[in-house]
């Protein structure tokens, strides 16, 4: 009954790279349907916790469990099928080809050479299309070759790409970084947007922003959980407060 | 009285200078006679031209030697030839005196084949015994031991006597035992047969083996024999472990030599330089334009080149850099096809320059011959090769870390955004590496023109196997490339014994598909960006 | 809207007309059908003529191979510096099966061995060399010998992520070991002198002109199908995952794409094409030795790609055929400095066009355009 | 794109009408300028270029003047046969010098005889072949392995070596060798060591201190070297830095001439053999007016001469006085004009040419010297007739090559009484 409410469970997952500890024993649920974010200084091992939550590092010791589902199990693409997403710091899109191709690829059907060959869009895929590359506002770019795309832009369709997928699990990471006052507007309306639905763990270092979204949040420090609770209660947290003047 | 002993002395000197006439008219004579194609007259005319004990007699042998000896067609004059560029000049064999430059078609060289060749060197090696340097005293005692019998015997006790040179007494004594072993009464030869046991030396192990398969000889001997034969061969069986760890290192170094410039270009610059084989060829042919230039002094030409190579190929690479790679940073895999079409060009450059025969590159004294340490024989280019070999690479290692360029060096490469950010001039360090790398492969040439054909494809056989080594030892790692070529380098010659030459290299290269595998990066890969994608 | 409704329900059949979407690719396949039509004839009518055609035929096999060099280094991003070894492959095959038509019209009239077994004293055909009578069993392994091949190397390699140069290196040495093989005489391939001397393929004088302007037929035949094949795929979703793979291998991964199988299967197919333009090779210039297997040979397979412009299908086979011309002409008009021209070649068409002769064309198109 | 296929097409049909108009003889040459054998073909290609300089000095042939035309097939075996097409219906030459390796040999035989032209082959070779288009000017295995065999054998030798490069030449002369040895001089085999190198082979630590292990036990023992070109140089260097003598463990070699020995310092191999059928150091009138010639057409002093070619002159010489002979540069007319054609040789003698296309020639060993040239320290007495399958391998004893009638055929089976092979009429 309790997996049922969480959708991700960490339980005390250690990493570490030659020596240093980059996650402690970490242990962390998140229930479904949830938008959390997690904020800490740097090497507090935030960037490590999606990595081995993605498979792109080994635990050490501890487990992961996504929909009761040991990730340890699985390699990175099959990850990726159960329905985590992830976006990563500076965007990953395919800058060659065309924004909407972009969509394409990302859309959640099989995966495999020969379908990918055979296979033509169906009409609810093409009006998920549209209606996602509206979401993302992009609908009169979607021709244009991606690389010609603004940094924001960028980073939305990115977004894009993961709710292509329909992951129930999307890590974000630092979405806003480098972005104009008007396109982090946008984009915190973005995800709260695509929240309704979905589970989503945002990493950000922009108080404001995180303030904006209005969330739980989760404080790393030294690869363990410092504390976890709403923006007001965090503010008054001693440790939090320390750990961030560096003391 | 005066008279008289006037008389006495003009006498004496004419019967001394008739004595010397005659030995000269009859070796006048011999020489003469061997003016024949009949090689069996010659001999029978050499052991009497050897009779004759004068310095002129041991000149003779001498020139037939070396091929120096020539009777001229029209007078039957018998001539010293020195042979300068096609040009026969000629001396008068009496008297040295130079007679001009003579035409080839009215000379007669007075021909030699391998069997006249082996009884000189006998014969000129036992009068050497006597005189000559301590060195040429050795190889004239080797000379002994293969066809020693009771007259040389002699020799060696009158030497053993006199000679206070260790090396030269213990090797005496080696030929005194073979002799004794062959020629002895029963107890000598015993004692003899004790005394040789253990020794690697190929004429010893020959007459200890004649002496165990000698049917009439008695038992106890040849048990003897046996115990000594075994020990020799014993030791031989060691010698030879020692020896292909040997082969394998010195491949090890020439493969270490060839691939340490690449490791750098390719490592640090990020450049896949397929005209590093070229830049290697490049430096051969320096060696060889040094040696036209100071052609008296082959050491002194060879030391020279060294640098010499070093600055002239790094400074094409400067131009290869300027012209063609800088235009191509951050498209290592252009630079492969661009370095490509270079190395075609420079190929046939060469061959239109220098023609494309191989061109001859000298050996110095001390780089030929073998070095004897107990009974191993080791060639002395070959350790030569080994020993450069380690001091560039410490050099290179030095410089890499201690000195500001290669510390700047080393910056660009694990993260040139930064790099740059702290006011390095990437681009200057990425010109300079990329010709200390180039100056690199004009080095190992030089030592290539050591062992191997100095001609338009020098490049192309070793380009190949520095990548591999490269690979493997990991890109940007110089540590990496030290054990990736002595590794490979030894593990093919361990090989070569049981599976030969080509299968040996063939398992290598598998080996490094396999190896690769488990180690995508290469044995040392390297942490932050490395030339890669 | 709607125009993109249409321009997405991409079916199979409409791929394939698709690719005439292309001007250039269209204008290549139209002069190959024409010349299938034109050549042979105009080779069995002009009497002097004897080499053209097959000189030809050799260029479009040569075109076929940067094709398939094309497909897994302008899309996939997998550069081989190995190529060379499947197009030999193939083309050992066909050699193989045309020693055995040889039967005994060899110099020692011995209808169990080929020539060189003979003179090599082998008692009996190697396990190696069944089967290869009959020509079915032969084209079979022209495709099966190098795809499995590739199939293998590949799997290993990109199963444990082995890439860029480090990949292109260990090509490489695959390439160089099969050319020390086949260079041993005991390995039972004729060594150095390789498969030559051969009389039939199918029955007919493979010197006639007949076999030739059929040859030639063959080569444009399976070039235009070879294009089409690559083209389907490039112009289907796939292209675009290749570019992927190709540019952000961990995005395509965490878009839960199994790049490595992608990977594999493009380069299995990749390897196979070459093969069959070995297998074509071999009869139309009547030998094949390890000199193939040489690992300057397959980089120059990547050159002509550069040359002709990497990612554009039709860019490899301009680039192969323009190489090949080139060298065939200045092989006889300035044999001393040919090649330094050529490397010139080289060196300023990737300084100055990164994307090979295309760009050439583009060049041309915008000073028209100014005008 | 379009346009220029095109015109790229219409070019090379074009291109056969070009050279219709003959008012010279064309003299094709066939040799790499570049690649890996550029280093030994280079040098036939002046030759041939020298020679017909010097016939048009001479007043031409046919009142004609020749004209040579020069192709790079560049080391590579397809490329031999494209251009060997090329010279034979393109530039339409009326004979053709050329090719190195046995390997561009049977790379263009198919094209001579399909196109019957007309080809001289000038380097020593593994024999078994003789084709009706080709003549083969150099030396078979019978003019050059075996009598250096026996005279090592004279020479006391009990124990051989037979160390090569792993291709069809070295394969097949030690195969013959072997045989040789072991039915002629009664050669137990624990008393032969045979071992194969790959082209281009540089690191011989490991074979040559084994040849000298082997050497050293007890009985005279030689190497018979058919290294091929380039792997020479180290192999030599190596015999020389351990220390191998020639009066120790003599090395005959079939492939290493004066031009080879050019490339490093002969000192420390002084004895070492070769086996030709020429040196440059042959005393006659002709050589030294040859030699004379090609330093001063060459433009350097520095530059040797070696056996093949002699094999080209010989060849050369022979076609224009069968030419002559015939009256006319028609394949079937020259051939038949050949037989028993002969010119001297640069050795003092005469070379024929005999109905199995290869000459008579006399043997030479000669032995290496300080200078880097050859002392000869033996010659057959007369010429030895060059013999196209050898008589100690089971299956070519058998064959006999004969182009004139009866028997007209390149590989006539004694046994069967009838020809195989693709090069009978």
């Amino acid at each position: 009954m309790v997996e049922n409410k969480n959708i991700l469970e960490v339980k005390n997952v250690t990493v570490s790279f030659d020596g240093f500890k980059a996650l402690n024993s970490l242990s962390l649920e998140i229930k479904k349907s949830q938008m959390i974010a997690i904020i800490g200084p740097n090497g507090a091992g935030k960037t490590t916790l999606q990595d081995v939550i993605t498979g792109k590092t080994k635990i050490d010791n501890g487990k992961i469990y996504f929909k009761n589902n040991d990730l340890s199990q699985f390699s990175e693409h099959a990850i990726v099928e159960l329905g985590i997403g992830r976006k990563f710091q500076r965007p990953t899109i395919i800058e060659n080809i065309s924004v909407w191709d972009n969509l394409c690829i990302a859309l959640n059907t099989k995966k495999t050479f020969l379908s990918c060959l055979l296979t033509k869009l169906k009409q609810k895929d093409l009006n998920k299309l549209l209606e996602i590359i509206n979401t993302i506002n992009l609908e009169e770019k979607k021709n244009l070759i991606a690389k010609n795309l603004s940094h924001g832009e960028k980073q939305w369709l990115e977004i894009g790409m993961l709710l292509m997928q329909e992951s129930d699990l999307l890590l974000i990471d630092e979405p806003v970084a480098g972005m104009t006052e008007t396109e982090t507007k946008k984009t915190s309306d973005l995800l709260l947007n695509i929240a309704k639905d979905r589970t989503i763990i945002v990493v950000e270092h922009d108080m404001n922003f995180i303030e904006s979204l209005n969330v739980e949040i989760i404080v790393l420090h030294e690869g363990r959980v410092l504390t976890r609770g709403n923006m007001n209660s965090i503010k008054r947290n001693k440790q939090v407060i320390d750990v961030y003047l560096g003391r | 009285m005066k008279i008289i002993i006037k008389f006495f002395y003009v006498i004496l000197v004419f019967t001394n200078l008739n004595y010397l006439l005659a030995n000269n008219n009859n070796l006048r004579n011999h020489i003469l006679e061997l003016d024949t194609k009949d090689f069996k007259k010659k001999i029978v005319s050499i052991e009497k031209i050897s009779e004759i004990k004068t310095d002129l007699s041991l000149l003779t042998l001498k020139s037939i030697l070396n091929g120096k000896l020539f009777i001229r067609k029209s007078d039957k004059k018998i001539l010293l030839v020195e042979i300068i560029d096609r040009k026969y000049n000629i001396y008068d064999f009496f008297n040295e005196k130079e007679l001009g430059i003579e035409k080839k078609r009215k000379l007669k060289k007075i021909k030699i084949n391998n069997k006249i060749r082996s009884i000189l060197n006998n014969k000129i090696a036992l009068l050497q015994l006597s005189s000559g340097t301590t060195r040429q005293k050795i190889e004239a005692i080797f000379d002994v031991i293969k066809e020693g019998n009771q007259e040389t015997l002699i020799i060696i006790n009158e030497l053993l006597l006199k000679e206070k040179d260790k090396e030269l007494l213990l090797n005496l004594n080696l030929a005194k035992n073979s002799i004794i072993a062959k020629f002895g009464t029963e107890i000598e030869k015993i004692e003899a047969i004790k005394n040789l046991s253990g020794i690697t030396n190929n004429n010893i192990v020959n007459i200890l083996r004649s002496i165990v398969n000698d049917k009439i000889i008695s038992e106890n001997i040849k048990l003897e024999a046996t115990k000594s034969l075994e020990a020799s061969l014993r030791n031989i069986k060691l010698n030879n472990i020692i020896k292909t760890t040997f082969f394998g290192l010195s491949l090890g170094s020439v493969l270490l030599l060839a691939a340490i410039g690449l490791a750098i270009t390719f490592g640090v610059v990020g450049v896949i330089n397929m005209a590093h084989g070229e830049l290697i060829m490049i430096g051969a042919y320096c060696a060889y334009v040094v040696q036209q230039i100071i052609p008296t002094n082959i050491s002194a030409s060879i030391i020279v080149s060294i640098p010499v190579a070093f600055i002239f190929t790094g400074f094409v690479g400067i131009l290869i850099e300027r012209l063609i790679v800088k235009n191509l940073y951050g498209r290592p895999l252009e630079t492969l096809l661009a370095t490509f079409g270079l190395s075609l060009i420079l190929q046939q450059t060469v061959r239109s320059i220098f023609s494309p025969l191989n061109k001859t590159v000298y050996s110095p004294e001390w780089m030929s011959g073998i070095t004897r340490i107990g009974g191993l024989e080791l060639t002395n280019n070959r350790i030569v090769i080994i020993i450069f070999t380690l001091i560039v690479f410490f050099i290179v290692v030095y410089i890499l870390k201690k000195t500001i360029f290669g510390l700047q060096m080393r910056a660009v490469t694990q993260n040139r955004k930064m790099a740059s950010s702290m006011g390095i001039n990437t681009k200057k360090i990425d010109m300079f590496t990329f010709a200390f790398g180039s100056g690199l492969a004009g080095v190992a040439g030089v030592a290539l023109s050591q062992i191997t054909n100095v001609g338009p494809n020098l490049g192309q056989n070793y380009i190949i196997d520095s990548f591999m080594v490269v690979v493997f030892g990991g890109v940007g790692n110089l540590f990496g490339t030290f054990i990736g070529a002595f590794g490979l380098g030894l593990g093919n010659k361990l090989l070569e014994p049981y599976v030969g030459a080509i299968v040996s290299k063939i398992f290598i290269l598998l080996f490094i598909i396999i190896f690769i595998q488990f180690r995508p990066k290469g044995l040392f890969s390297l942490k932050g960006r490395i030339a890669n994608e | 809207m709607n125009k993109q409704l249409t321009e997405n329900k991409k079916s199979l059949i409409t791929n394939i007309f698709l690719l005439l979407g292309d001007t250039t690719g269209k204008y290549l396949i139209t002069i190959l059908i024409i010349s299938i039509f034109l050549l042979p004839i105009l080779h069995i009518y002009i009497p002097e003529d004897s080499y053209t055609i097959s000189l030809l035929g050799k260029y479009l096999c040569f075109a076929l191979l940067a094709l398939s060099l094309d497909l897994i280094w302008g899309y996939a991003g997998i550069l081989s510096l190995g190529h060379g070894a499947f197009f030999g492959l193939g083309g050992y095959m066909m050699g193989m099966h045309l020693m055995r038509e040889i039967g005994d019209r060899g110099v020692y009239g011995n209808p169990e061995l080929p020539d060189f077994m003979v003179f090599l004293n082998w008692e009996k055909l190697p396990w190696f060399w069944y089967g290869f009578d009959s020509f079915l069993f032969a084209s079979l392994m022209v495709i099966l010998v190098p795809g499995l091949l590739a199939f293998i190397f590949s799997a290993l390699a990109f199963g444990s992520r082995v890439t860029g140069v480090y990949f292109s290196i260990i090509t490489q040495a695959l390439v160089f070991t099969l050319m020390l093989a086949f260079f041993q005489n005991n390995f039972g391939f004729g060594g150095n002198n390789g498969l030559t001397d051969f009389k039939d393929i199918l029955g007919k004088d493979i010197s006639s002109k007949e076999t030739r302007g059929a040859l030639y037929i063959c080569s444009a035949f399976m070039l235009i199908l070879g294009y089409l094949i690559c083209r389907i795929i490039i112009s289907s979703k796939i292209g675009n995952i290749l570019v992927g793979i190709r540019d952000r291998e961990t995005r395509m991964r965490f878009l839960g794409y199994n790049t490595t199988v992608f990977k594999i299967i493009i380069f299995t197919i990749s390897a196979v094409l070459a093969g069959i333009a070995g297998a074509l090779y071999v009869p139309q210039v009547g030998i094949i030795n390890p000199g193939e297997f040489s690992p300057i040979k397959s980089i120059e397979i990547v050159v002509w790609v550069a040359l002709g412009g990497r990612g554009f299908l039709y860019g490899a086979i301009i680039g192969a055929i323009v190489v090949n011309v080139l060298k065939s002409y200045l092989t006889i008009i300035s044999p001393e400095i040919w090649i330094i021209f050529l490397g010139l070649i080289f060196i300023l068409v990737t300084i100055y066009l990164p994307n090979g002769l295309t760009d050439l064309r583009r060049l041309i198109k915008r000073y028209y355009g100014r005008k | 794109m379009y346009k220029f296929l095109k015109i790229f097409l219409f070019s090379i049909f074009f291109l056969n009408f070009f050279n219709l108009k003959a008012d010279t003889i064309k003299v094709g040459v066939l040799h790499s300028l570049s690649g890996t054998m550029a280093i030994s073909e280079t040098t036939l290609k002046d030759t041939v270029l020298m020679l017909v300089e010097k016939q048009n000095k001479a007043g031409g042939l046919l009142g004609k003047k020749l004209e040579a035309v020069v192709v790079d097939p560049a080391s590579d075996w397809p490329l031999f046969a494209e251009k060997a097409k090329e010279l034979l219906t393109v530039q339409k030459v009326d004979v053709v010098f050329g090719c190195w390796t046995s390997v561009s040999r049977k790379s263009v035989l198919p094209v001579f005889e399909e196109l019957n032209g007309l080809l001289f082959y000038p380097v020593q070779y593994e024999g078994e072949e003789s084709s009706k288009n080709v003549f083969y000017t150099g030396a078979a295995p019978n003019q050059q392995a075996i009598p250096a065999v026996d005279y090592l054998a004279a020479q006391g030798v009990k124990k051989w070596v037979l160390a090569g490069t792993d291709y069809v030449y070295p394969r097949t002369t030690n195969k013959i060798l072997e045989s040789y040895l072991k039915e002629v001089l009664g050669v137990s085999s624990d008393d032969i060591m045979i071992n194969y190198t790959p082209f281009g082979h540089s690191d011989w630590q490991t074979i040559v201190s084994d040849i000298k292990e082997f050497g050293m036990a007890g009985k005279k023992t030689a190497v018979v070297s058919t290294i091929n070109g380039d792997a020479n140089v180290p192999f030599y260097k190596e015999l020389g830095n351990q220390g191998i003598k020639a009066e120790d463990i003599p090395v005959v070699a079939f492939s290493v001439g004066e031009e080879e020995l050019s490339g490093f310092d002969t000192s420390p191999l002084v004895g070492h053999l070769a086996a030709w059928n020429y040196f440059m150091s042959a005393e006659s009138e002709v050589n030294d007016a040859f030699i004379e010639d090609w330093i001063k057409f060459i433009k350097d002093d520095k530059r040797v001469t070696n056996d093949p070619m002699e094999a080209h002159v010989i060849g050369f010489d022979m076609w224009v006085k069968a030419v002559e002979k015939a009256g006319s540069t028609d394949v079937d007319a020259v051939r038949q004009a050949m037989y028993g054609i002969s010119v001297p040789n640069l050795t003092g003698g005469t070379a024929v040419m005999n109905t199995n296309h290869h000459l008579t020639k006399p043997v030479l060993i000669g032995e290496i010297q300080a200078d880097g040239q050859f002392d000869i320290v033996w010659s057959t007495s007369g010429g030895v007739i060059g013999d196209a399958w050898t008589d100690f391998l089971p299956d070519s004893a058998r064959i006999v090559a004969d182009w004139t009638s009866p028997i007209k055929c390149g590989n006539y089976n004694i046994d069967t009484g009838k020809c195989s092979g693709q090069n009978y009429e």
